[in-house]
């Protein structure tokens, strides 16, 4: 073989003091197989877990959110246990049997649907991100978070299971007026949004399956709406009611909240696309290098407008720029990973990712952002490149600034 | 062949809209429709505020042990930080009638008969300075208040920031508060 | 919109007698997030579970397997929790910190790795199925399961991580004598395989990540082999030793058990690969059809020899055939999804499934595969069409004869 | 560029012969390489067996309330049922030592010595009837018993099923009986 790098092939083969033992698990019985079960990660990885907003503390912790441990996620599936949630008045419990879903308004023939008549129909499967308007939200002029958990956790990847909206609107038959979609939720914050009816009809679903299962009530069950692409509060959960309406209502949700300042004191609304971005998730804050050498650097690249097509990474600020490899399947607004191979010379560095996605936007750094807006104390749609330090003591710190 | 496409069949069953009463309460807040009837005043708002929502919002809606302020903020919009109320950032009073119908209080939600929303909406408006003490908050009344924050909405313009892919002898990273400097010159 | 049949669209909209009534989960508070927490399913869908081998049924539990419900399982993703088990002493427990590797034999270089060491090398992540090779083993000359996780269970989908064994075989350094290589596990059982050289430095992986999250304990943690296409039981778990060899050891387990009956009382030993193979999973023994109208046929396909090009659907019980949707993406050795809108007129039929792989092979009926096998008592490698029949009444049943 | 690629680094330590004694257990079971050291006979294979097998496998390995007979088949390769146990399946008889080494007692895997596992391979072989009462089973006699069934086993050949892809006009879907009966006339 080729000549190799790397402190254990330097030395021969000498023999230990006493041989490797036989491992206390080749020697006993393991657990059996109990009848049924629903099986959960070994007392090992017990510390990969979701994690409530822990930077930026809510008083209570039912209009709330917790975030997937990305620093720990291998490959682009975030495992349901470990989907990012946000409620608003805390994860509404819903006998699927009773539950009942409506679409009326400006439509020919108003209609209700059980979830028996929902599964009935034939359906899609698909691969998408969701992440959360907010996210990354403490972390815009100066480091908040230690972890890419804390900084970047309210994102996830699934593969959805469901019905295209768009055929249940035509069901319903949307009257020419019919400009946007109102959805509702079955929670106790009765959430509400407003979708406008090209996004609905194009690539909206109704779903009731993520990651090969229905959906957790984390996540809505027994069904939510789903916007590919689009905040994690437009695809609202728990969904109960679809009004047809000429325009939205403006309610909170639509006005003040979930809208980003802008200059003059005014505020973007129905900013609903999570635009392209990415971040390094490994090496990444509160990890440690040991020692110079080779490291894979890995992180995500996502965009609400299509595919990643390139992912290029700085190793000393933004001065320079390499491109990254990215790891198929490549898929529409789906989570994508990158590696790229880094050999760190063991000096101080500044890592970041930027991703560019097939429309050709390349993802901003926070100057750019704020150039253009005036996010002031409610952070929404940060898509900014992120950096991270590595000091020569291999520590990896957040560098935003 | 025909994945994806809608089949043809459906399996909704008709809902009149008297089924939906109960259901249909979202307010169109521009113009107050669908506003239901009902009435409420400051003083029976208070009422209903010292009984039910207090506990989390605090003496006078200034802030209680679960939530900040619901009062003041107006004229902050072109501060920082920007004080978000009921009252400094809804562009529509109707907002306040539907979020209250629907989510709050936040452990009893629709709980509350509409003069109740209406005099707690009375009272929250007035602890703002909008309505005056002798308000009469009802669907005609509350559609008309006229709110500071009503024209600062604009609709989504992004893209917005113009990134290019340089790969070297790029600028570095800047930060926020590079952006209020001025550009550099082209390179 | 364009007419439509269902019975709802018939009549007009008739106010009922209450309107409908505001769901109780929209006036209370939800349940609260936790700091911290890694989620479960919810109550409503505790019928979704994994359950033992209950139609052959193991006189104990150590050496035994669970099965995956296919008929619950939505999208091609199984969840952790729900991918089947197969250990032949139980689930051993391993602390990863005190895990060891070793690679010797006919080698250069005999190495040990840590799991440190093994996770600093760049990684991968892959797609694939797994299937056990005694898959269908109570289903050949008569009908025995009634569910198709009964039948069928023994097959699961993940995307798995790791890293190729090509790269630390290279590492080690493999002699021109090393054509086999042996791979042991850490559990009571000390189980053992030998595969050829060539499929190790092809497409095998060293995984230590499956869907997101790292291995559980039942599937192997801290890390197992990973032969795409190839018997489950050859993807050895807990996997603590690989030596490389000139021929098998023809252990226990590599001729006494995993060989396939064949004609003159021969036995078909080191049968890895998983031919190509179908099933329908909706609808499927023990489901009921309510009333004739449409029904989306959906299923599997999968094969361990490429990708899946075309199913085709039988509703007489095989004279004539119609072509299935494959919902993409279609990967390689990965399970697939298929689709078909059948209108059930209401009368007996015979469904079943024919899958084609990219190598032109076509899946045989049992009947194909009885001319050339001699399988008595000892099923393994079953890929045979499998047909359900529903009767008028709407049950659905095995209908393997 | 490098996906997929090989790194030019390794991580692996070495690890030297003597390291792995305890580890490298596994028999080339053909011509019983690396069997060690170590001998048993009949009578103190049945003392072995009836302290720490009888429980699962039952008096005279017959079989028992976790496993079935170990004793027994030969000739029923031919037959239906086929009977597999270590006398009637294993084509070479280390196979034995490898596996109760390794995985028996199952409540106690490798707690044997090397001598008690001779010696209890020794009476399971007596029990089917392939060596005699006075066999001493060492390395030397372990790899040279004759199996019955050492030539059983073939390579896999497949694909061995030439199913087409019939769209219409089909010969239904046939059953394992159907495949004894002569083949349908080519359509
Ligand atoms: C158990 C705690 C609790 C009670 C009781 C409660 N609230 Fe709230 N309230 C909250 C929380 C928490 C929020 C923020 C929810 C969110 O943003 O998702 C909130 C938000 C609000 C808001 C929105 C403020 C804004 O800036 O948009 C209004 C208005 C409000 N509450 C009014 C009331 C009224 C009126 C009552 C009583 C009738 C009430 N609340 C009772 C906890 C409570
Ligand atoms: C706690 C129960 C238990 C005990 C004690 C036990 N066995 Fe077993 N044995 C089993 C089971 C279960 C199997 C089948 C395992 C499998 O196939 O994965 C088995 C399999 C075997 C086989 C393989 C049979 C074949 O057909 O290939 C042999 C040989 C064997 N045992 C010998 C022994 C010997 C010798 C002892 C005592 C030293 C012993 N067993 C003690 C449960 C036990
Ligand atoms: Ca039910
Ligand atoms: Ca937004
Ligand atoms: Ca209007
Ligand atoms: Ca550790
Ligand atoms: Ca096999
Ligand atoms: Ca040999
Ligand atoms: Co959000
Ligand atoms: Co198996």
């Amino acid at each position: 073989g080729a000549a190799l790098a790397g402190a254990g092939l330097m030395t021969g083969s000498v023999a230990k003091a006493a041989p490797l033992p036989i491992p206390e698990s080749n020697t006993v019985m393991g657990d059996p197989i109990p009848a049924e079960s629903y099986g959960l990660p070994t007392e090992f990885e017990k510390h990969v877990k979701r994690r409530r907003s822990d930077v930026f503390k809510n008083k209570q912790n039912f209009s709330d959110w917790s975030m997937t441990p990305l620093q720990h996620q291998i490959g682009i599936v975030t495992p349901n246990g470990l989907f990012f949630e946000r409620h608003h008045n805390g994860v509404a419990k819903i006998d699927p049997d009773k539950h009942r879903l409506v679409i009326h308004g400006l439509v020919d023939r108003p209609l209700e649907f059980s979830m028996d008549d929902i599964v009935r129909y034939p359906s899609v499967s698909r691969f998408h991100f969701m992440e959360c308007s907010g996210n990354t939200l403490t972390d815009w002029r100066e480091p908040k978070s230690v972890t890419v958990q804390q900084s970047h956790g309210l994102l996830a990847c699934a593969q959805w299971t469901g019905v295209p909206l768009s055929w249940l609107l035509a069901e319903a038959g949307v009257k020419p007026e019919g400009k946007w979609v109102m959805f509702e939720g079955g929670d106790g914050s009765g959430h509400l949004r407003s979708i406008p009816i090209e996004k609905v009809m194009d690539d909206a679903l109704l779903v009731y399956g993520q990651n090969g299962e229905r959906l957790r009530a984390e996540q809505g069950y027994p069904i939510r709406a789903f916007f590919p692409g689009w905040e994690g509060n437009t695809c609202v959960k728990w969904l109960r009611r679809i009004k047809v309406v000429a325009e939205p209502d403006q309610i909170r949700g639509e006005t003040a909240r979930y809208s980003d300042p802008m200059p003059n004191g005014k505020w973007r609304q129905f900013s609903m696309v999570m635009e392209c971005k990415s971040v390094i998730t490994s090496p990444s804050g509160g990890m440690s290098l040991k020692g110079p050498g080779l490291y894979e650097v890995q992180g995500f690249a996502w965009s609400g407008n299509g595919k990643i097509t390139n992912v290029d990474l700085t190793f000393d600020g933004g001065r320079t720029w390499r491109e990254a490899a990215i790891e198929g399947p490549a898929l529409d607004k789906c989570l994508t990973r990158f590696r790229y191979r880094w050999n760190w010379d063991g000096g101080p560095a500044k890592l970041a990712s930027r991703a560019m996605d097939s429309t050709g936007y390349v993802q901003p750094t926070v100057e750019d952002i704020a150039r253009v807006r005036e996010i002031s104390g409610f952070v929404q749609h940060h898509n900014g490149i992120f950096p991270w330090t590595v000091a020569q003591s291999g520590e990896v710190s957040n560098a935003i600034a | 062949a025909d994945y994806g496409q809608r089949p043809e069949v459906g399996y909704g069953k008709p809902v009149a809209d008297a089924d939906l009463v109960l259901w249909n309460i979202d307010i169109h807040t521009p113009d107050g429709a669908n506003l239901p009837a009902g009435e409420g005043t400051v003083p029976a708002g208070k009422l209903v505020y010292e009984q039910k929502c207090i506990a989390c919002h605090g003496e006078k809606a200034a802030g209680g042990p679960v939530y900040g302020t619901l009062v003041g903020g107006i004229g902050s919009m072109t501060k920082s930080p920007r004080v978000l109320t009921p009252g400094s950032m809804y562009p529509y009073a109707p907002i306040l009638f539907d979020y209250v119908r629907r989510a709050m209080p936040m452990d009893a939600p629709q709980s509350l008969t509409n003069d109740e929303v209406y005099a707690v909406a009375a009272y929250i408006y007035n602890l703002n300075g909008l309505v005056p003490d002798d308000f009469k908050m009802n669907a005609t009344t509350m559609a008309r208040i006229e709110m500071p924050n009503r024209d600062a909405f604009v609709r989504d313009n992004r893209p917005d920031t113009l990134a290019e892919r340089c790969m070297s002898d790029c600028k570095p990273i800047g930060t926020v508060a590079d952006a209020s400097k001025p550009a550099a010159a082209p390179r």
